[in-house]
């Protein structure tokens, strides 16, 4: 069912250290930003607030894009519904940012965020309770993507449920949310979402110093879950996952529980694109169930066949470039970048099937 | 047709972005002025905002060839934020912090403004927001030329419950589910109960953005109706969902003359996609209709006829809004002498323009217009037929005085 | 030592009316290597389907010592000692010949101790005789896709010795081979048989015979004749099935 | 034609000669403000004055001018004169809903004697919501003359309608009884309006409404079956031409949704282009159907020919490249027509309401789509079945090396097998066109639920995707009312993935080996 041209990791010393190379060499080049940022202004090399701001936004998307790698590029599990994990992260980091609002906001209501003081609530539901505390808000921000990967793996893998059929029912499944979460009688503010968050961890978030330490956090969750993908992927867990990718049953015969193994890595992946939007969400300053939308989690798909599936740094690399051809297009031809980018990913999969990172390894083969 | 005007626009947009060099020549001296335009052009809301966005150009247009602000030429910089609220922010603040954009014109829903909010209030920019919207907000950032629920919901609803709207005596709130619906909902049922009406004879129901199947709804509300008492319907449902909720309404034989249904969402625009016969006599309550006579609406159409090159094209409340926003801003501009944005807010105070909907509005301190409110009733043609309009422009009510929580705030 | 032995008793299985079991019964005893044979839909691959719990049966048990078969999925049936070898080889082609044995070492199955894994000293030693014995020991680093058909084959069968089972299930192993390497083939069935039972499935009769072994015959999903080779093959009914078709 | 007039002067003759100066009194009254022009209104229907027919008709046409209180005929003569009247400067005469409401009565009761059956039964349903007593003797004498029993029906209710707002009590009683026999909502308010101003009527009210009650039970659950049959015909037709590009193909075309949305703008071009043609204008929704399916059918052999035959054998990649298609026919059509909503006018066959025995209420465009969508089913049906297309079809499915060493086409089969499927979706489109916007976004909301509706259905199956996608309609609707329209479309969607886990083929799977594959 998948194809087999995407080897699981590059061979050979050379191409692998001076992959390695290249992405540390990225990864410093990126934490260099914030540094930049801090340059008068009018100095050549100062980097804009904005580049700062957009730029983390990119690394939280390639960690959600990573995440789908390992599910999509090493164990053959398409998800077109890891965007829900990832705003279950953003909201439940939202939930923490509001209730961080405190008195500061239009209403002065000591505990209810605005939303629920206008929609009449009388007091904070009980789920809402325990997110004034930030490390439950993280906490739940790894454990109900992850609970809710593990229970609709477990549904979905036990009845061997494989391929397409799994990809359409995870996109319901966004779907589905997305609409609960549009609901304003759930508790989440409705089609507003979270938004005009004050601080985090006692830091006010207008500052260069607060989008600076979201930045450096973000980036050290992206090169932590690259490391550790890059970890699992080398075990031999790693290689049961590719074989599970490629000959499923074949799997299964062998005496490994195909199951228990689709289960981890997808709940797994679960948890890292949760952490990803628990990031992302402080450093965009809103979180609402237009995240859900079945095509935001598609897109984030197509950033790892761009970037070229099954080699972790090319599922980076993809988020990278689409977002900035995305952010740079919806500026310089607002009227046509559709058209752009609809062609990327139909060209990409026409012609680049191994995405970006195989020209680079079709050049070093 | 169409095609060649929007490739028009996008031409515009492409022209701010690359800082063209001026085609006029004929502008004094000084960098021009840069006008932000932050209308989704893709997604779903592109149907509601791409009008807003050549209202914007069209105003560039206008304000050129009067020979600019300060006798600096104005130059769009449009960008797509694509009906994706996150995006928004980040636009505002590419605008902001990369185009250096004087001033913004932009947003539709409430939830793309609160999106960028923060990023205009941190970075101290100025935008201009023309839509209508449940109020309870006032930022010192952003000038409201829409209106406040208490220039538009109220008065609808109590032009229904008044001898000429049929005297309603049972009231269904149907909306979209989202923050302005609930909130204008909210607002209504706390002044339903102070006129008598009680929870009982209030229905009130709420459906998805885009909601296409309205059967169920609809024959709710007819049951509803079945009570014995005068019912009337109050819509706060959003843009796409118009259509095929009318079209049911239509089919299902609801005439206006038995259960007329006010909508505060829905303007010429909407109606372009309906066949309005079977609408006729539902009612809509807005600040301005393309159909209110006298100069300044005259004046305003033939421009935007002029401008879009077709004259079918309609204008409708939020364009009327984004016009006297603009005109407002240049003469602000004017009287600060400058663009600088504190400067420009204190200038905006006070500032009027006869508006095309045939009252001088005026931008109060509380960084709201004052507007007259009308009800029109939808004609065979798609225009509305202006059945009331209040005699004066009246200020707005951003913080309710129906929300108990808004007691503290004013008396 | 050997391992415990095999019970098919009153086996059917039925796909939309179509019977590809019909009340099979089997025994095949601890350390015994059996082929067997039958014409195309005779449900020999059913019947491995069946053993390896593929398939579940419509009716009858199958038991593999104390264990009830018809209960248990794959994995479960293979970590009992069941290995299998497919009609088309299937192997694991993004892996290299080493990997693809290493998986099926004999070891924990479960993802943490598979992520915890260190291959060791002698598990090392004993892929690289395995890879030696398949003759494949100088492609060890190469992935299997660039594998010819036949050492697709052995690989696989490398993977079963891997796996050391305690019940070997062979579908025609040696198609695709040349006559030395099914000679080669023959030879190490019948030595693994010793210690461990084996089953091979062939319509190759020459290689069948190569085996020495207690012959089944299947048709039309039921048992038609089990004896020697010579047996079978002078059986009247076995005749008519095989000439009249 | 002379009985009516007869009766006319009948009407007119029967007054006092005062009320014949009432008409000339009352006329200055429609130039004055809404109040003024409804009780005009109700002057001039109530006087029976036979010259208040034309002046209320142009009226509610919004064809009267006025020029002062000068009232014009839209033929330019002064109302109450009858001469040529001076035109200059006279502006059209606006009414608003209170004095629509009027004029419906009054034009209700002038029309009761009117020569046409369909306007003497809009007459009295029109005289059914007046709720004016004064309607009683006009409706006694029009009743006597009915011959036509619908149109007699209706008038026995506008009848104990007007009955209910009498002042004798006995009357009222009357009214009562007839109304208890009717089963319409409206009636139930009219019960318990009376009941409000009437205490001493209340027992017989309640029983007149409890038996209304009784009725209107079994008219709700089957409205609500009809709805839940509309929802599933909807879901029917856009999930068709999936269950062939996907069910038959294994093609995840995630551009289905634009394909649809080709089919409603084809609908509008095609409505554009008659326009020139007015006897054909009406035909022009039945016309849209064949260009429909071609325009789309096109497009869906384009693609399949252009982009997703190089990548048959893995779906998910077809998923992903159809997802930027559908990108770039969304975009390329908002920039051809603009982002705004286009008008599809609906002919006057599928406006209204049709009633059926038990006061049943059945929306007639949505009838129409049940219809059609068991239509298109049965082409398809057919196509598949009866057809050598058909026939190739199938056997490129189950085995394509066979097939194609048989002599089939098989890249030629799998063009037109798409184009089939995509076709269908252009179709649907023609049909949404009537229910939905006619928007760039109409196709992106029916995608998933599509897809859901082919799982669930069981792939491959044209009769599971039939049964799918009305059971989902039916259980939709059901839930609705006590869930809202969110939570049902929610329930539905948990539903159904739950469903799929313990069938994963869905609810008609194709069984056996052909199913592995």
């Amino acid at each position: 069912m998948s194809d087999i041209t995407a080897a699981p990791a590059p061979r050979g010393i050379p191409a692998r250290l001076l992959i390695r190379g290249a992405v540390i060499a990225a990864i410093a080049l990126l934490a260099l930003l914030p540094v930049l940022n801090t340059l008068p202004a009018g100095s050549a090399l100062r980097v804009s607030d904005f580049t700062v701001a957009v730029t983390g936004k990119w690394i939280c998307y390639g960690v959600l894009a990573l995440a789908i790698d390992l599910a999509w590029g090493y164990a053959g599990i398409l998800s077109l519904g890891h965007g829900a994990f990832f705003a279950l992260g953003g909201y439940a980091m939202g939930m923490h940012l509001m209730r961080l609002i405190g008195p500061r906001g239009v209403y002065g209501h000591p505990v209810l965020p605005d939303f629920m003081v206008f929609l009449g609530y009388k007091e904070l539901p009980w789920y809402w309770l325990g997110f004034d505390h930030f490390p439950y808000a993280i906490l739940m921000a790894m454990l109900v993507p992850g609970a809710l990967a593990f229970l609709l793996g477990w549904l979905s893998f036990r009845s061997r449920i494989t391929g397409v059929y799994f990809s359409i029912i995870t996109q319901a499944m966004t779907y589905a949310l997305m609409l609960a979460f549009f609901r304003n009688d759930m508790g989440f503010g409705g089609n507003n979402g979270f938004t005009d968050f004050k601080e985090l961890l006692g830091v006010p978030l207008n500052t260069q110093g607060a989008r600076a330490g979201l930045f450096y956090a973000a980036l050290i969750l992206l090169a932590g879950s690259l490391i550790l993908c890059r970890h699992i992927t080398s075990t031999k867990l790693g290689r049961v996952l590719v074989a599970v990718r490629d000959a499923e049953s074949r799997v299964r015969f062998l005496g490994y529980s195909v199951t228990s193994f689709k289960l981890s890595v997808f709940t797994l992946s679960a948890v890292l694109a949760g952490l990803a939007g628990a990031l992302y969400v402080p450093l965009v300053g809103i979180i609402n169930p237009g995240e859900f939308a079945p095509g935001n989690s598609i897109e984030a798909v197509i950033w790892v066949a761009v970037g070229g599936r099954g080699t972790l740094v090319g599922a980076i690399l993809g988020a990278f470039s689409v977002n900035a051809l995305k952010t740079w297009l919806t500026s310089f031809a607002p009227d046509l970048w559709l058209f752009v980018l609809g062609s990327l990913f139909v060209a990409v999969t026409l012609f680049l099937p191994r995405g970006l990172a195989g020209l680079f390894r079709g050049r070093t083969k | 047709m169409s095609l060649n005007l929007t490739r028009r626009a996008a031409l515009a947009g492409l022209g701010g972005a690359l800082a063209m060099p001026a085609i006029r020549p004929s502008f004094a001296q000084g960098s021009p002025i840069k006008v932000g335009v932050l209308h989704s052009l893709s997604g779903t809301m592109a149907i509601s905002e791409t009008a807003l966005r050549d209202t914007v150009l069209m105003m560039i247009e206008w304000a050129n060839s009067k020979g600019g602000v300060l006798g600096r030429r104005l130059e769009p910089v449009v960008v797509d934020p694509a009906s994706n609220w996150p995006l928004f922010a980040e636009k505002a603040r590419e605008l902001l912090a990369v185009s250096k954009v004087d001033v913004t014109f932009g947003c539709w829903t409430s939830v793309s403004r609160k999106s960028v909010l923060p990023v205009f209030e941190e970075l101290n920019g100025l935008l201009f927001y023309p839509v209508q919207y449940e109020g309870e907000e006032q930022s010192r950032n952003v000038f409201y030329t829409g209106a406040a629920p208490n220039q538009q919901a109220i008065p609808a609803v109590e032009y229904l419950m008044g001898k000429d709207g049929g005297e309603a005596k049972r009231i269904a709130l149907l909306g979209t589910d989202y923050v302005y619906p609930r909130t204008t909902n909210r607002i209504l049922r706390a002044y339903l109960n102070s006129k008598g009406i009680s929870d009982a004879d209030i229905m009130e129901e709420y459906t998805p953005f885009g909601h296409s199947d309205w059967q169920g709804i609809v024959s709710r509300v007819k049951r509803f109706a079945g009570e014995g008492k005068r019912t009337a319907i109050v819509s706060t449902i959003n843009g796409d969902a118009n259509v095929p909720f009318y079209r049911e309404l239509g089919n299902q034989g609801i005439k206006a003359e038995d259960i007329p249904c006010v909508a505060f969402s829905v303007g010429e625009e909407e109606l372009a996609g309906i066949d309005t016969k079977p609408l006729v006599g539902h009612l809509a309550a807005w600040n301005y209709f393309m159909s209110v006579p006298g100069a300044p609406n005259d004046e305003f159409k033939a421009m935007w006829r002029a401008y879009i090159k077709n004259d079918k094209r309609v204008t409708n409340d939020p364009m009327e809004a984004t016009y006297t926003g603009f005109r407002m801003w240049t003469q602000a501009v004017q009287k600060a002498g400058t663009t600088a944005v504190d400067a420009v807010r204190q200038a905006m105070y006070g500032q009027k323009v006869m508006a095309p909907c045939g009252y001088e509005e005026e931008m109060r301190p509380n960084h709201h217009l004052t507007k007259p409110v009308m009800i029109g009733e939808v004609q065979e043609n798609g225009q509305f037929n202006i059945v009331h309009k209040t005699p004066t422009a009246i200020a707005a009510e951003n913080w309710s005085p129906f929300i108990p929580e808004n007691a503290s705030r004013r008396g | 030592m050997k391992g415990p032995g095999l019970y098919l008793d009153g086996v059917s299985v039925v796909f939309d009316g179509f019977r590809a079991l019909n009340n099979l019964s089997l025994i095949v005893d601890p350390g015994e290597l059996r082929a067997v044979i039958g014409p195309n839909g005779a449900g020999k691959t059913t019947m491995m389907d069946v053993i390896t719990g593929k398939t579940r049966p419509t009716a009858g048990t199958v038991t593999f010592g104390e264990h009830d078969l018809t209960r248990m999925d794959e994995a479960r049936i293979a970590n009992l000692g069941i290995g299998r070898k497919f009609q088309k080889p299937t192997v694991f082609d993004a892996l290299t010949v080493f990997e693809n044995l290493e998986l099926a070492l004999k070891a924990p199955r479960d993802p943490w101790s598979c992520l915890r894994w260190k291959l060791e000293n002698t598990a090392r030693k004993r892929i690289e005789a395995v890879t030696e014995e398949i003759g494949l020991a100088s492609r060890a680093g190469d992935p299997a896709a660039i594998l010819s058909h036949g050492q697709r084959q052995w690989l696989e069968i490398g993977m079963l010795l891997m796996q050391d089972p305690d019940l070997l299930l062979v579908d025609e192993p040696v198609a695709g081979m040349t006559d030395q390497e099914t000679e080669h083939t023959a030879a190490l069935l019948r030595r693994i048989a010793g210690t461990r039972s084996v089953v091979v499935v062939e319509h190759d009769l020459e290689f069948v015979r190569a085996l020495g072994s207690k012959v089944t015959v299947l048709h039309e999903g039921t048992l038609l004749s089990e004896g020697s080779i010579d047996t079978v093959q002078n059986d009247p009914r076995v005749i008519e099935v095989y000439l009249g078709r | 034609m002379l009985r009516i007039l007869l009766l006319l002067a009948f009407l007119a003759g029967a007054l006092p000669a005062a009320a014949q100066d009432a008409f000339i009194e009352a006329l200055p009254g429609l130039a004055g403000a809404f109040g003024t022009q409804a009780e005009a209104v109700e002057r001039l229907g109530a006087g029976g004055d036979p010259r208040a027919l034309p002046v209320l008709r142009a009226l509610s046409d919004g064809q009267l001018r006025k020029r002062d209180t000068l009232i014009i005929l839209p033929n330019g003569t002064d109302a109450a004169t009858g001469q040529p009247a001076d035109a200059a400067g006279a502006e059209t005469v606006r009414i608003n809903n209170r004095v629509r409401a009027a004029l419906r009565g009054a034009l209700g009761r002038l029309q009761l004697v009117s020569a046409n059956p369909d306007e003497r039964l809009a007459a009295a349903d029109s005289v059914f919501r007046s709720r004016s007593a004064e309607n009683i003797a006009p409706l006694e004498a029009a009743i006597a003359r009915e011959s036509v029993p619908r149109v007699r029906e209706r008038q026995e209710l506008a009848l104990a309608a007007s009955r209910l707002v009498a002042p004798d009590a006995a009357v009222k009683r009357q009214g009562i009884a007839t109304l208890g026999g009717a089963s319409s909502e409206d009636a139930r308010a009219l019960l318990l309006e009376a009941r409000a101003t009437n205490p001493d009527l209340a027992a017989e009210v309640d029983a007149a409404v409890a038996a209304i009650d009784g009725r209107l039970a079994f008219k709700r659950a089957a409205e609500t079956l009809f709805q839940g049959l509309s929802l599933g015909s909807v879901l029917l037709l856009a999930a068709l031409g999936l269950a062939i590009t996907f069910g038959v193909m294994g093609v995840i075309n995630m551009a289905h949704g634009e394909f649809v949305m080709l089919g409603a703008y084809t609908t509008f071009m095609v409505q554009e282009a008659l326009r020139g043609i007015p006897w054909l204008l009406p035909w022009s929704l039945p016309l849209s159907v064949p260009a429909a399916f071609l325009v789309a059918g096109l497009a869906g052999a384009v693609l399949e020919r252009g982009l997703i035959r190089h990548l048959y054998g893995r779906p998910l990649e077809t998923l992903l490249m159809t997802f930027g298609v559908g990108m770039i026919l969304q975009q390329a059509v908002r920039l051809a027509f603009g982002a705004q909503n286009r008008e599809v006018l609906s002919p006057a066959w599928m406006q209204g309401t049709l009633s059926l025995p038990g006061g049943i209420l059945i929306t007639q465009n949505r009838l129409w789509v049940i219809v059609f969508s068991l239509l298109v089913l049965a082409l398809a049906f057919a196509a598949i079945r009866l057809t050598r297309f058909g026939l190739e079809m199938r056997a490129v499915v189950q085995n394509r090396r066979t097939a194609a060493t048989m002599g089939i086409r098989t890249g030629r089969v799998d063009a037109l097998t798409f184009a089939f499927g995509s076709g269908i979706a252009g179709m649907a489109g023609v049909a949404l066109s009537q229910i939905d916007n006619v928007s760039p976004n109409l196709g992106t909301g029916y995608i998933i639920d599509s897809f859901m509706v082919v799982v669930f259905g069981g792939v491959g199956s044209l009769v599971g995707t039939l049964v799918g996608a009305m059971g989902l309609g039916v259980l939709n609707k059901i839930i609705e009312p006590w869930a809202g329209a969110v939570l049902a479309k929610v329930a539905v969607l948990v539903l159904i993935m739950l469903f799929i886990q313990r069938r994963p083929r869905g609810l008609f799977a194709l069984k056996g080996r052909a199913a592995d594959a």
